[in-house]
């Protein structure tokens, strides 16, 4: 391999990379709020390209408005999952595992509808919603949809970091995590909060359904890459978004390194054991912030 | 000494830059029951903690039966005979007070997963066997009335004392007790020290014991350790330690004392 | 482009309106992933189907009795599709089974279909759905389309043999019957001919990113690269392989046709790529039928459609020969004695040691301005004149 | 064969499976998404020994039941110790990796394309007499000090621990049979189905056993087996309702998880003793 | 004037308060005593909205309460909760800023130095997670996140249990001072019945659900049936 080539592949796992992350952001505002694995996530995702798909290919509309229909789509989503998944189980308080149960029967749900409409078959966003596809830098080539990405994430993550620590409503999302029922002594309404959370991450979601869209292409499974962002959450630590992002970029890297190297057959295998060496010498994960229950 | 269990030295335990403990030293012998004292704070719980396993110490070292258990996990430290209570309630959810007791012999079953499956016979013949012996412990506890109520809806008070039939149901030589005392009543106080005195007694349990109602401590304990920011500041009988001016004005405070 | 194959025109076949003796319906099982990863592929199948019998049925049925289309839902699971056919042939009382496009649910029910007795015209393309062992086809199994391995093999002889290529890199879906299927044969031709692959790259199956298989091809002396895949896996390709300047030849499979030039990839990207194809799209007998298909179902046909439409049409020819006497054991019979069939594929027989079309040839296109060319007719042996 | 005992066979094989899941993620909330790869060994295993090798059958279902076990007590090894959601993460790392094995090892495995020529030995009695057996064996485990333990980790693991509770060997003997139980459940599917493909054995199938058992009830046996029962039944049953069938599938689980968050049975067990009761106090009334 | 009539509530099938009738005019104190079990806690969270009511009726100036907590807490009904029940993933900034949710931030801001005023051992671990406190560490949390709220009437429920009896002490004058200086009404849910009936203006005794004693603080101290069940009865020495 010569240095471009291995300049390229590091292109190419950033890029793969800051896709994951965009994906796991909104993944885990869940887990980290809820304490769940909450793989409907991949549905709203899903429904949210096929809105914003629709959006261009029909309405002919411009690429900002497709991102935004996208979010607004991926909140409105999200809130519908919490309330015909999630609502009436907290409610009657219900184990956390139940919201795992109905998470993933939800992705499959939203995946059927999707099936239905669309077909099994896929779509592609109009050729010219990004007008500049790529960008060459002498023999390197780096995909705009991705530096898209790459700069939606980041600032997504500056504004989340910051609502979560210094808002009031996201310490209170956060409360409400611990123990909904000292929550509401508060003054607060869990209610509420519970969605505000939901609209957050349908937004996240919806972005990134919209962008890796356009960077790829919609089928009605495109909802099942919320495994990405599982693994980038528990990898990257409970509690911390930081963690969870530089997770999803060591993901794409470590994939994109092995495909160029062992190829795509066999990564799954080598992919297990880096997880396993890394889990044992990094229990707390990428983040570091490990919450040590106090006896 | 000839019946020394339990013996901790320079025990030590930081998280990040607090020193929660910082060199402990104590011994608890055959048929004592020893207190820990002092404010808020002071590292009495985490001292529990880390003899019965569930923080390793930062330094220093735990021997039971001069056997360095230092690094022992807590289901091994349990297993020798040293059983605890907690002082934040750790209760299992859904499972009746006979339920929560009985978890206690689990790890004295004769047989094994693969005899479970068969439904070996002596599996009811121990879980008959276990039964008796949690009620046992129930009725020591004044619990009888309650054993088929779920644990977790009890009212604070008796939560407390299912507390204390699991700990006694691991038939310990030592017992560590976390804040006994705390959420009763002065009645009900006086019927908890009678009821460690009993167990004291009936069963020749040692005892170390944590708490903050004074009349619990002093009616109970032969010697008294106090801590206080982590450092062990006087240790000595009650009538030392209630006279101890340094103890009052880091912890009991003139009027208690006078009271 | 020639004018090769002649179609069909069912009108005719269903003139002959025999007096109504029995008018019970003939049930025809189609077995197909409805709701799977595969849907829209299958779905293809069962359109085409829907509107031949509809037709059919329209004109007075075959031999006086009307036909029914009795569909079951495989989900794209083997055991799933298992239960189906059973359904289907125990229950439904069907005589005889259009199949999936889908090999491995080929390969999974030939061992039934003996057991069931029923005969299963389908579109698995994989060798191993049909021939037992070689020289032995299993008893109940058809295939109406060409093989995926004479599929690789002529692509893959006429980039040896008409675009003078030596060296090949392949990326190969490992988790996709399909692509693997095509990729051997084609490989294997390849080196026979004096070829060399230079590279072997894999992807799995919810792969969208194949940059990382890409630059490493590009890092090689590849003249073209075989991507033998599903559609929607296609243009992603394309795109990444033109974004990333590797400069190929891109030799494609029949998934090709209905998507690698969508609209919504960039003409430039499209560029040197060729691809074998069941029917020549540019024939209008094909595309009146294309027309057609259009016009009833709103959608465009896929290559399944095409192919589909000929399945069905072996299906309804054996039933007729078979006179009065539709049942399963009548069919197969019919079906191994076919001789030439007319469909939109061109004129074939089933060979009796495969179940296989023979003489089937594939046809040869080009993207050109993101429009399908198409080239010529070509076999594993050379063109066809 | 008739229709009813082929997806019968089936259903029965898949609820050994459930059985598996029941024990392990139901019982004491080990989330593995990785527990279809144990079906997925069970099977090639035990299919690769009786077609390629020869062996007895038996011999075959006993030697891929060991394998799994050893392959699980190794996983558990690295992953029983740590958090709960690394379990579940690394058990999903291993489904990847066994399927990706199944996909790459084609000169054994048969790659993409599967394995296939497998001999038809589930007789419907094999299958119904498994089921029987595997939901005799979970109830003697639920019968033992299994359960209580199970229960206790599952709401407070460190107060299990102290009541000396050994939570990582209890884990392990769990995850242990539940991936015996399973590989079990994968032969009988494969000498059922007669072939197998690396699909099979994806994420998403331990995930509709997991959604089988809180759908019937995580404390309940029978819920569970019940819930089985019903929910691999449902596809066939709702087949009338073509392409919208899933769609309703899912809806039947979330309605009923909603209405009932303990799952159908809630913590109901069905037990002969009140069966018995009712029949003497029948006798007596006659009396 | 919070007024409580004829208050039947309990958990699903289980009655615990029956036939509750209780006053707490404005600017006074209320204590409440029991046995473990008698239904304290349970009738301070039916008062909070916690628990639903069966029958009868609670009113705040003449008006029915909301029913939902958090509009209960917008009357100006704060509850500090039996066990702490601090949120432990949250740092104690984090966990004050909750205390004070419906305040401004300026308000917020001065309400948080006077708990660390108060409680100096908060302010020097301000960033910690609450989880990791200590059980009295967090029994102050819990107190500054109820003095953050700042509501016409605190319902504490047992804000001694684990604490060192320096800081015990505190708190009762901090109770005290809270009645006085700011003129908030207060109910008070206590075990150390002495020290509470001491401080009462007004008493009830509370035993299976029902009230069975009620009068003023110095008049139930002296009571023998009081003294006797929850004083220690005879006073050993
Ligand atoms: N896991 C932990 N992480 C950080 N700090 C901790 C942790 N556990 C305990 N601490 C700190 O260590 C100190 C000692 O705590 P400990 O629980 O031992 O106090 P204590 O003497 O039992 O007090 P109390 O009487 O209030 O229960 C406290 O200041 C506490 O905040
Ligand atoms: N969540 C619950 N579900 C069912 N019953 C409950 C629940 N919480 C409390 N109870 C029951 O209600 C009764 C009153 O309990 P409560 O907690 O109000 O007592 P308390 O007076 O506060 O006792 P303590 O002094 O121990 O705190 C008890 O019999 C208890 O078992
Ligand atoms: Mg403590
Ligand atoms: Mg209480």
């Amino acid at each position: 391999m010569d240095l471009i080539e291995i300049f390229q592949q590091v292109i190419n796992g950033l890029s793969r990379g800051a896709i994951y992350a965009l994906i796991a952001v909104g993944f885990a505002i869940i887990v980290n709020v809820l304490k769940f694995s909450n793989f409907a996530h991949g549905g709203v995702l899903g429904i949210s390209a096929y809105a914003g798909y629709l959006a261009s290919s029909q309405f002919n509309l411009s690429f900002i408005p497709v991102v935004l229909i996208g979010m607004v789509t991926g909140a409105i989503v999200a809130v519908l999952v919490e309330f015909i998944a999630f609502r009436w189980i907290r409610m009657q308080k219900g184990q956390l595992v139940y919201f795992f149960v109905t998470s993933v029967t939800m992705l499959m749900l939203l995946e059927q509808i999707l099936v239905i409409r669309f077909g099994s078959f896929f779509d592609t966003y109009p050729y010219d919603l990004i007008k500049v596809k790529f960008i060459n830098i002498g023999e390197l080539s780096i995909s705009v949809t991705y530096l898209i990405s790459l700069a939606v994430t980041i600032v997504a993550f500056g504004l989340l970091i910051y609502v979560f620590k210094k808002t009031k409503i996201g310490i209170a999302i956060r409360a409400a995590s611990n123990d909904m029922t000292t929550t509401s002594l508060m003054g607060i309404n869990t209610g509420m909060v519970i969605i505000a959370a939901f609209v957050v991450s349908g937004m996240m979601g919806g972005i990134s359904g919209v962008l890796f869209g356009i960077s790829t292409s919609l089928s009605p499974q495109i909802g099942q890459v919320v495994v990405k962002g599982f693994i980038a959450s528990v990898l990257g630590g409970l509690g911390s978004l930081t963690g969870v992002a530089v997770a999803a970029v060591a993901l794409g890297l470590i994939e994109v390194f092995l495909v160029s190297t062992i190829g795509s057959g066999y990564s799954p295998v080598v992919i297990f054991a880096l997880m396993i060496a890394f889990l044992l010498l990094r229990p707390q994960g990428f983040a570091g912030v490990s919450f040590t229950d106090k006896a | 000494m000839g019946n020394e269990l339990l013996r901790v030295e320079n025990l030590t335990k930081r998280f990040g830059g607090l020193c929660a403990v910082d060199c402990f030293c104590g011994t608890l012998e055959a048929n004592q029951i020893k207190g820990i004292i002092g404010p808020n704070g002071a590292g009495k719980t985490t001292i529990l903690n880390m003899i019965s396993g569930v923080y390793p110490p930062t330094t220093g070292q735990i021997f039971y039966k001069d056997q360095d258990i230092t690094k022992f996990q807590p289901h091994k430290i349990n297993h020798l005979g040293i059983a605890r209570t907690f002082q934040n309630i750790r209760l299992f959810q859904n499972m009746t007070v006979l339920e929560t007791v009985k978890t206690a012999y689990s790890w004295r079953a004769p047989y094994s997963a693969i005899e479970t499956l068969f439904s070996s016979p002596r599996v009811q013949k121990f879980e008959r066997e276990i039964e008796e012996k949690s009620m046992h412990f129930i009725d020591m506890v004044n619990l009888k009335d309650c054993a088929k109520s779920n644990a977790q809806s009890l009212p604070y008070g008796l939560q407390r004392r299912v507390e204390i039939a699991r700990a006694l149901a691991s038939e310990p030589t030592v017992l560590l007790l976390d804040e006994p005392g705390a959420g009763l009543n002065q009645t009900e106080v006086r019927d908890l020290v009678e009821l460690i005195r009993r167990l004291f007694i009936d069963l020749s349990l040692s005892i170390l014991l944590i708490d903050h109602r004074m009349d619990v401590i002093m009616q109970l304990c032969e010697w008294i350790y106090v801590q206080d920011f982590g450092e062990c500041i006087s240790q000595g009988t009650p009538e030392q330690i209630q006279n101890d001016p340094i103890v009052i004005k880091a912890y009991l405070g003139e009027e208690i004392n006078n009271a | 482009a020639e004018k090769e194959p002649e179609v069909v025109q069912e009108e005719t076949e269903t003139e002959d309106v025999v007096a109504e003796k029995e008018p019970e319906v003939i049930k025809i099982g189609n077995l197909q992933d409805e709701s799977g990863p595969m849907a829209a592929l299958s779905g293809a199948v069962t359109l085409a189907a829907e509107m031949r019998i509809e037709e059919v049925n329209a004109a007075g049925g075959i031999n006086g009795r009307m036909l029914e289309l009795i569909t079951h839902d495989t989900r794209g699971d083997v055991n799933e599709a298992i239960n189906a056919l059973t359904r289907m042939v125990v229950q439904d009382d069907v005589q005889v089974v259009l199949g999936p496009p889908v090999s491995n649910i080929g390969i999974a029910i030939a061992p039934i279909s003996e057991e069931l007795q029923v005969p299963i015209v389908g579109l698995f393309m994989e060798d191993r759905c049909t021939i037992r062992e070689p020289g032995t086809p299993w008893s109940y199994m058809f295939l109406a389309q060409n093989s995926a391995s004479r599929q690789g093999e002529s692509i893959a002889a006429y980039a040896v043999q008409e675009l003078g290529l030596t060296k090949f890199a392949t990326l190969v879906n490992t988790a996709n019957s399909y692509s693997v299927g095509l990729a051997e044969p084609f490989k294997a031709l390849v080196r026979a001919n004096g070829g060399e692959v230079v590279a072997e790259e894999t992807y799995n199956w919810e792969d969208k990113d194949f940059r990382a298989q890409l630059t490493n091809i590009k890092g090689t002396d590849a003249e073209a690269l075989f991507f033998p895949g599903y559609p929607p896996e296609i243009p992603l390709i394309l795109a990444q392989a033109y974004e990333l300047g590797l400069d190929v030849v891109m030799l494609g499979n029949n998934s090709v046709a209905p998507t690698g030039f969508a609209p919504t990839t960039d003409p430039a990207a499209t560029a040197n790529t060729f691809y074998p194809y069941g029917i020549d799209s540019s024939d209008p007998s094909v595309s009146d039928w294309a027309a057609k298909y259009e016009a009833r179902w709103e959608t465009k046909p896929l290559a399944q459609s095409f192919s589909g439409d000929d399945a069905i049409g072996i299906i309804l020819q054996a039933i007729e020969a078979c006179g009065d006497d539709v049942t399963s054991a009548c069919i197969t019979e019919k079906l191994n004695t076919m001789g030439e069939f007319e469909g939109l594929q061109g004129t074939f027989a089933l060979d009796p040691t495969t179940h296989q079309p023979i003489g089937l040839p594939m046809a040869i296109f080009t993207i050109t301005d993101g429009a399908p060319v198409f080239l010529e007719w070509y076999t594993p042996d050379g063109p066809v004149n | 064969m008739d229709f009813y005992i082929v997806v019968g066979i089936g259903i029965a094989a898949n609820s050994i499976a459930v059985l598996g899941t029941f024990m392990l993620t139901g019982m004491n909330g080990l989330f593995s998404l990785g527990q279809a790869a144990f079906m997925g060994l069970g099977a090639y295993i035990s299919a690769i020994l009786v077609v390629n090798v020869g062996l007895p059958f038996a011999v075959a279902i006993l030697i891929s039941m060991l394998i799994c076990s050893a392959l699980a007590f190794l996983v558990g090894l690295a992953s029983l110790r740590i958090r709960q959601d690394f379990f579940a993460l690394v058990t999903f790392g291993f489904g990847q990796a066994v399927i990706a094995f199944f996909q790459e090892y084609v000169s054994v495995t048969g790659g993409a394309l599967g394995f296939s020529n497998i001999p038809n030995l589930t007789t419907p009695t094999l299958a119904f007499v498994s089921l029987a057996v595997g939901i005799f064996l979970v109830w003697g485990f639920r019968r033992s000090h299994f359960l209580r333990d199970s229960l206790a980790i599952r709401s407070n693991e460190l107060a299990a621990k102290v009541a000396g509770i050994n939570v990582f060997k209890h884990k392990m003997i769990v995850f242990i049979i539940a991936a015996a139980l399973t590989a079990y459940a994968g032969s009988l599917m494969a000498f059922h189905t007669r072939y197998v493909e690396p699909k099979m054995y994806g994420w998403i199938t331990t995930v509709t056993w997991i959604i089988i058992v809180f759908f019937g009830g995580r404390d309940s046996l029978t819920g569970t087996m019940v819930g089985s029962i019903l929910l691999l039944m449902a596809p066939e049953l709702l087949r009338f309702t073509t392409a919208y069938r899933i769609i309703l599938y899912c809806a039947i689980i979330l309605i009923i998880i909603n209405v009932r968050p303990k799952g159908l049975f809630g913590t109901w067990e069905l037990s002969i003793k009140p069966l018995l009761r009712l029949f003497k106090r029948k006798k007596q009334e006659v009396s | 004037m919070l007024e409580i009539n004829h208050l039947h509530s309990g958990y699903n099938k289980i009655k615990v308060l029956e036939d509750i009738n209780i006053q707490v005019p404005d600017g006074k104190i209320v204590v409440v005593i029991g046995r473990n079990g008698a239904g304290k806690s349970t009738l301070l969270n039916t008062i909070s909205g916690l628990v639903k009511i069966s029958s009868g009726s609670i009113m705040l100036d003449g008006e029915k309460l909301p029913p939902t907590p958090h509009r209960i807490v917008a009357r100006g009904i704060t509850q500090i909760p039996e066990g702490r029940r601090v949120f432990p993933s949250l740092t104690i900034e984090e966990n004050l800023i909750m205390g004070g949710y419906l305040a401004t931030a300026s308000e917020i801001q001065k309400r948080t130095l006077e708990v660390f005023e108060t409680f100096p051992i908060l302010k020097e671990r301000f960033h910690q997670q609450a989880g990791t406190l200590s059980g009295g560490e967090q029994q102050m949390l819990a107190m500054g996140r109820g003095m953050m709220a700042n509501p016409r009437i605190l319902l504490l429920d047992e804000p001694s249990l684990g604490l060192a009896p320096l800081i015990f002490t505190q708190v009762f004058e901090l109770v005290q001072q809270l009645n006085e200086e700011r003129n908030m009404t207060i109910v008070l849910v206590e075990q150390n019945a002495s020290i509470a009936l001491n401080m009462a203006d007004y008493a009830y005794v509370l035993e299976d659900g029902k009230i069975v004693i009620e009068g003023t603080g110095k008049d139930l101290v002296v009571d023998p049936r009081v003294k006797a069940a929850y004083l220690g009865g005879v006073v050993e020495e």
